[in-house]
């Protein structure tokens, strides 16, 4: 299926107002801002942890139709109590539901889907995204970690539009989305938006484009943050 | 709501089919062959059209009728000669359309290679035949296999059993074949159904094309065609 | 899953004495001759025209499953009268039935199944067999002639063993089983037995060893074929 | 008569394992997790072996138990890393234990190229990243791909809901995972099942693994892991 195309994010097609607040935004007013920009009806992979929180924000009435990796489309909420079936699981093998609609498939059916371009948008968590939006998010790359990637590479090279839900700064300060990443990457030139905090971000062709802030000034954004914003 | 379309005539289903299209034609013999959308697409005139199908037409109808109408400027096929191909035949022999033979099983697996992302595979079919003329040959722990690349489609046109309205596909029998490769390789997936459900009338388990792939349904009054031949 | 290969063939097996006629064998004769040397629980592909025949005389206790390219396992016998089905056909395009335990399969699951090599036996038609097992089967080669390949290409390639069914000789006389094809190739060095109405050969690696002969004589043989004989 | 074993006990359907195998696990977690084949294949005793599958063991269960025992040199997975997976953590800080991470989509697909026939598949996973180095890159249509190899198992230890007597198999929501592809890629495939219909017990059209991928199927009597960390 095709999403419409002719509305590219639904805080466009019904009018609604940037969010613009005097706040930093929790981790969950993240989530309800993808959500705002997440087309009706479409196919959307979310990934483990943070971004799960994204669904709890999409009102059934869009039509959004959730991916998990581990073979399954139509997914519903986390199971609670007696829902809880050992063998439906989403990707971060957290007990969910099945929604009228669902399908189950295997894995190499499940992956073929996810990098053959078909899944409409998908978001990932991230330690660093740099500003011609190449993604690392498997790997600290320190001694002794051990590497684990999961889907987080086929997801990053297959899907149409690549979200990155992340705080800006890391504990110490630093800034995350950056000139060239120092992690190990997961993708390259594959993420279109970075939402934060404190401002969303469209990584275009040209440069950074900041969509949105939150309780900061662009003028601040600027000084801490080594990259170019337009 | 899904944006899968559920459409009431396979007019609109086939509406924007442009010239020079490749167009993915599902179907095995007359087995999961999409007529009805085949009749709309010559109602809709498109031209200049590449088809890629299992066979190159039977009888007057379906892709022969298309094939006569003088619609298809190539044929991409694994099997085009068989007893009732004599639209094909004939066009062949005048020199009026082209023909690319493709093993059955490549015509498959490249349809899926499309679909699923892969750049081209290594392929252990038609080593050593005219088939190989100009493919890249590699030798993989001592055996021989030949680079083959994706065929992807602008339209998928293809038959399935029943649809639910998220465009989930279930086939019947060995009418199954091309049709969910084909789904998953093209830009637009038109599929002819002989039921709608209700959404939940399917079971998730046995969903053989999953909705992502299917962008326009339409359901069909009966599947006029009987065996091979025989109409 | 795998056939028993203690028992290479029926005919061993059960103690059977290989048939040793004075009189050429029909075709049918022939399709009987193949059936007998299928080993039980064997998973068969029976490609189109002659060789379906096959089907007719392998018993249904011996557990054989039929393979048919569009995409099905577990094959019965043709249609008949009310039986006819227009979405239940072989490769042939003719209406066959289903047995109990068989399975529906798209195109591309089919043919991953013939060449990944999990098919024990398949059995071809050919206008040529070399005396290494090179396959002409598919195309004539005569200008004004269309070519169409169908899947015996990936058959040829695919099957554990490709066994050919043929006449040893041409309506004018001239041998099928030949130092070097001339007609074009299906593929190479994949035929493992060839099946005629007067000889049955097995291809093996140091040459061409005759199993059986019906109505003809070794020396005659030889004095026809220009293979040396073992 | 199929030659598909069904089989009494979880002992049987290991018998034969040798030292130095490889062996593809299924499994996505927990879900799917063939428990009673590897503890049978544990008690079996083989060791020295290469497994692959998506995470390298939860807890003290299944694949860790079996890693825990001392009897994998090897493993091949997409996830090592995850809450409860402290038996090969300390296996491989210690050095005991060698891993190759590999994409999850490419563990699928290498496996589905090793069931298919397929030599090698050019794939765009991982272009540009650490799991890149040594990979031979190809741009084929102005997008850079990584060649990519099939992984083949000497054995398949797998989980299905249900099997007919043939040993065609239906799985349960999203415990089917990577037991299909397994099914597919491996010279011996092992399958614990819920329950052993009567055949003809399955609809053909639902039939997710066919017989011709199956060996050996041992019905157990339930399945006792719970949700992840809970067991």
């Amino acid at each position: 299926m095709t999403t419409d195309t002719t509305a590219a994010t639904r805080s466009a097609s019904a009018g609604e107002a940037p969010i613009t607040v005097d706040h930093p935004l929790s981790m969950d007013e993240v989530a309800a801002v993808i959500a705002r920009d997440i087309p009706a009806g479409a196919f959307v992979n979310l990934g483990i942890g943070q971004p799960t929180k994204i669904a709890d924000h999409l009102p059934e009435e869009l039509g959004v139709v959730l991916h998990t990796e581990n073979g399954m489309l139509g997914m519903g909420p986390k199971a609670e109590g007696a829902q809880i079936d050992p063998d439906l699981t989403n990707a971060g093998k957290v007990p969910v539901t099945e929604l009228p609609g669902a399908a189950y498939f295997h894995h190499a059916d499940s992956f073929a889907m996810m990098r053959g371009g078909h899944l409409d948008v998908c978001v990932l968590g991230a330690y660093q995204v740099s500003a011609h939006g190449d993604l690392a998010n498997w790997h600290t790359g320190k001694p002794g970690d051990i590497p684990a990637v999961g889907g987080a590479m086929d997801l990053a090279i297959g899907a149409k539009d690549v979200y990155v839900m992340m705080t800006l700064f890391t504990k110490s300060g630093a800034p995350k989305l950056v000139r060239q990443c120092s992690y190990p990457l997961t993708g390259i030139g594959c993420v279109s938006r970075v939402y934060t905090e404190v401002a969303t971000f469209d990584l275009r062709p040209h440069g950074v484009h900041v969509l949105e802030t939150y309780g900061i000034t662009l003028n601040e954004l600027r000084s801490r943050l080594d990259v170019e914003l337009l | 709501m899904s944006r899968t379309a559920v459409l009431d005539s396979t007019d609109e289903a086939v509406a924007g089919i442009e010239d020079g299209s490749t167009v993915l034609v599902g179907g095995f013999g007359l087995a999961g062959m999409p007529f009805d959308l085949i009749d709309a697409l010559i109602r809709q005139g498109a031209k200049d059209l590449t088809i890629v199908s299992n066979n190159a037409g039977n009888g007057d109808v379906g892709l022969a009728a298309l094939l006569a109408a003088g619609r298809v400027r190539k044929v991409l096929c694994s099997f085009p000669r068989q007893v009732d191909s004599y639209v094909f035949d004939a066009l062949y022999r005048e020199g009026k359309i082209e023909l690319e033979v493709v093993p059955q099983g490549n015509l498959a697996e490249r349809m899926r290679a499309a679909g699923a992302g892969i750049g081209a595979f290594y392929c252990p079919t038609a080593v050593g035949t005219p088939l190989a003329e100009g493919k890249e040959v590699r030798t993989i722990d001592g055996r021989d296999y030949l680079l083959e690349y994706p065929i992807k489609g602008d339209y998928a046109l293809i038959a399935a059993h029943r649809a639910d309205p998220m465009g989930n596909l279930v086939y019947r029998k060995t009418a199954r074949n091309f049709g969910p490769v084909m789904a998953t390789a093209a830009t637009t997936t038109v599929v002819q159904v002989d039921e709608v459900v209700p959404l939940g009338g399917l079971d998730p388990e046995a969903v053989v094309t999953p909705s992502i792939y299917v962008d326009r349904i339409v359901p069909v009054e009966t599947r006029h065609y009987t065996v091979q031949g025989a109409r």
